[in-house]
């Protein structure tokens, strides 16, 4: 079970990387991230794990009534 | 059982109903459905634009929580339609509409 | 074996709840499915069920042909 | 073995045959390729339209047969470009065009 | 291991041809695949195999570069 | 340990460290990371188009390389952003804050 919760978080972080870079990232002309890109990846991410708390809290609650139906 | 939506049926057998129970509240299963819904409504609510700041903004945190209750919806929808139409037993290579394997869920 | 026919038939509802909510709901200002979204869902779901059906009967025949080849 | 679109090669040794044989049989490959197929083929020629009801229309019925069997070539094209790029070879490990595991598929 | 490597393998062979479908297919008038979507499969493979080998080669170097730092 | 561009952290313990060691170069996960990488640098450099031949002109050539190097760049910022936010504590059901099971990484 603890690898389970590895493997899912392993999974969020390469989904986290995955659409923060397809969002933040266009511009391939040179190897660095430029600040812009920076700040956006540091935003996105943390945006993201908002996102990813707040469905949780929501999907938690909607199971915790449906539940006592 | 309240995952996919559905009610239970004193047709299915015990049998059945105990596998699919099984099967439904495997962590896999859950944790697939609930990424799919981060996704979705990540897609529909805050992504693509280019973030200003690290915060949900009012807009956004709506959204997503109507978004949540709305693909919560769709999922029973889908499960109502594919229990009515048998697809489980179809899925399952039993005769199409002799039991109701997914009548169980 | 019938492990892994359950394990199909969940992705097939995960793959049609996603592909439904997607094109279907794009309202999200009520929490409750408008009866336009509601009858989408269904349409949806339907035409996803006769579309797998069908390629699925193109396929086998496909491969039927394959082997007496 | 018409799954993936080859022919059977007499250079190939009969173990490695075995091992893909096995391989490409697993149900888990199949499956996969086909729910590939079913989501290409929605994609070109049944999504993203609000559908106007549960049926699939003329166009659509003649869509997804093409579909299907276009997809069926793309599949072979591939597997013969990979089966003489030896890909299947590098990507087990063995020394580029040594061997022809692939081309016993 | 060597199972594994069967599984990459198909995964990418699954991988090209779902790709250069949907690149190169978009008339389903006829079921037999026309030259100039003959040609564009082939291309599209080869294209696909060279950029994997070069992404492939920059992620070695960048791998031996941050275990040698 | 390079992979996920973390540095060592005396606090974490050894066996959580061992343990995510584990996970981390499992293939699987390296695989994943991989793929995702191959995918999203061929939709920025490659994709879509039409190929004209078979090869990687110039420009793509160069695009690739910068491609790899930022998506890597972004893995690390990710990564560092999840370890200073706790977030594997989080996953992995500790109090968050309480440890820094992912700063070992």
């Amino acid at each position: 079970i603890e690898k389970k919760q590895m493997q899912d978080f392993l999974k969020m972080y390469a989904n986290i990387v995955e659409k923060c870079f397809t969002t933040c990232c266009n511009d391939f002309t040179s190897k660095a991230l430029s600040s812009k890109e920076d700040a956006c990846v540091a935003n996105c991410t943390e945006k993201w794990l908002k996102h990813s708390e707040r469905v949780g809290a929501r999907f938690a609650e909607f199971n915790a009534e449906q539940a006592s139906q | 059982m309240s995952f996919l939506g559905g009610r239970s049926n004193a047709n299915a057998s015990a049998v059945n109903y105990d596998k699919m129970e099984m099967a439904v509240t495997e962590l896999d299963t859950v944790t697939d459905f609930f990424n799919r819904m981060v996704s979705s409504c990540y897609t529909k609510c805050v992504g693509g634009r280019y973030p200003a700041d690290g915060d949900l903004n009012k807009g956004e945190s709506v959204c997503i929580d109507k978004c949540v209750a709305k693909y919560n919806e769709v999922q029973k929808k889908v499960g109502e339609k594919l229990q009515s139409r048998g697809a489980a037993a179809q899925a399952s290579g039993a005769a199409p509409g002799s039991g109701s394997a997914f009548g169980s869920l």
